[in-house]
């Protein structure tokens, strides 16, 4: 898995390409947005193929440690593939989901100005 | 007929994608003939996650000492039902775990739930010193 | 470190395909860490063909009764030579085989040549019932 | 493999997608327009992603039936890993190779009109 990261008003969108499981979760869980309790980030997968229940608790994890409305985890974009396990899961459930980034990311930004 | 088809893996998780992506491949192989392009690919990401879910445990829940295991991966298709066997020498385990509860966060667990919702029969058997966690799904 | 990975098919040619993609899987996640794109793709591309051939050969030259015969591929890496072997029960064979004159316009033939050209070793045995052709490339 | 045949001035233009091996040979041996002795053909490998022995000698045994110049078959658009194969083989040496199928198509035409 790669990950592109690019910023928009203050908030990290995560381009995840790839495959997101037990080998590429650690890249995940230790990239510095992701760990930033503060920090609101947006996780595009349009280009995520492939996602396991070791992708999906590296999300959830890195959920729980956001300090929720400042920083949070909203997703975009996700395939049928994705969504399924999401599902399975539960873990839908926990997250705002989008089908465009750029509304993801407008979530985003008008939760962190509700709080200002 | 029937086919058998085995994979043997160092359990070591650089391989994890090697042997899910070889139940993809099968389960597409044997699929194909018979269903849309659609069903064909949901029952072959059924078998690429579910591989995924089982290599993992295997290596993740080995002893810490078990640095040379090898986990065994084996196919069976008896038109209409594709089986997936993935052994390891770890200790004995069950398959009736709950699921988490996601209201807690938790960052794991989830891989029998999601091997059991996916397949249509799954059988954990203790054969000698070998796990053998059997997966089966029907055309 | 050295690892060791073995898959075990139907001698059936709708199995080739499955049989090659996995060699050139290995072969990339062996190459990636330490070569340039470009090269492993090469690298991953030579295993891919290399196993086609042997095991399309296993299948194509075996006795007509042998319907239920199986195909092992084996691989073993050992930085940085990775080996792969087909073993087959098939009758013995030869891989000193003269390249075909294309001139004549030949239909086959090319197979152990492509192989020889691929890799940097290519040793052919017989142990008890078995044709074991090894072929090594080095990182 | 799949095989996508279109026509112009009585030439087939087979466009091969995937892979060309022992299990698909036969359908490109097959193909009407590959067994007419008469018929110009050009191939078109733009989507031809693997070929092996078996592709090579699908391919040389087409073409010897072939009865030249107005039969004939000519290749267009080949990848690196296809490249290759013919030229481990010595195949390329029997045939005409381009790297755009207009330009195939163009000489396939020539040759064909040549022979009137
Ligand atoms: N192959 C295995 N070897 C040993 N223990 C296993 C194996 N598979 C599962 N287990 C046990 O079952 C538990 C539940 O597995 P699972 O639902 O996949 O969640 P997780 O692996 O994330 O804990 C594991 O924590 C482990 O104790
Ligand atoms: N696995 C095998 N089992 C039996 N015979 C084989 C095997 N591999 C190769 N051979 C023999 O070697 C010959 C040359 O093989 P090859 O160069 O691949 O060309 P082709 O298979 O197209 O004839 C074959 O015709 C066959 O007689």
């Amino acid at each position: 898995m790669t990950i592109t990261e690019t910023s928009q008003i203050g908030i990290a969108i995560l381009s995840l390409n790839g495959t997101l499981d037990a080998l590429s979760a650690p890249d995940f869980r230790n990239n510095r947005s992701v760990i930033d309790p503060e920090k609101s980030v947006v996780i595009d997968m349009e280009n995520l193929d492939f996602i396991d229940s070791s992708g999906i608790g590296a999300i959830v994890g890195a959920s729980r440690q956001k300090r929720q409305p400042v920083g949070g985890i909203i997703l975009s974009c996700m395939n049928d593939r994705v969504r399924k396990v999401f599902e399975i899961t539960n873990a839908q459930k926990l997250f705002h989901i989008f089908d465009d980034t750029i509304a993801a990311v407008d979530f985003a930004a008008t939760r962190q100005s509700a709080r200002a | 007929m029937s086919s058998i088809i085995t994979l043997t893996l160092p359990g070591d998780i650089l391989f994890a994608r090697l042997a899910s992506q070889t139940a993809s491949s099968i389960a597409r192989l044997l699929a194909d003939d018979q269903q849309t392009e659609t069903e064909s690919c949901v029952f072959a990401h059924a078998f690429e996650l579910a591989v995924t879910e089982a290599f993992t445990n295997s290596v993740t829940h080995a002893p810490e000492n078990a640095t040379s295991a090898m986990v065994t991966v084996t196919f069976l298709f008896e038109q209409p039902h594709l089986t997936v066997s993935i052994s390891d020498a770890n200790e004995p385990f069950t398959i009736e775990t709950p699921a988490p509860d996601i209201e807690s966060f938790p960052e794991n667990g989830f891989g029998l739930l999601i091997i059991r919702k996916l397949m249509d029969r799954v059988i954990y058997r203790r054969d000698g010193e070998w796990n053998i966690l059997s997966m089966s799904k029907s055309l």
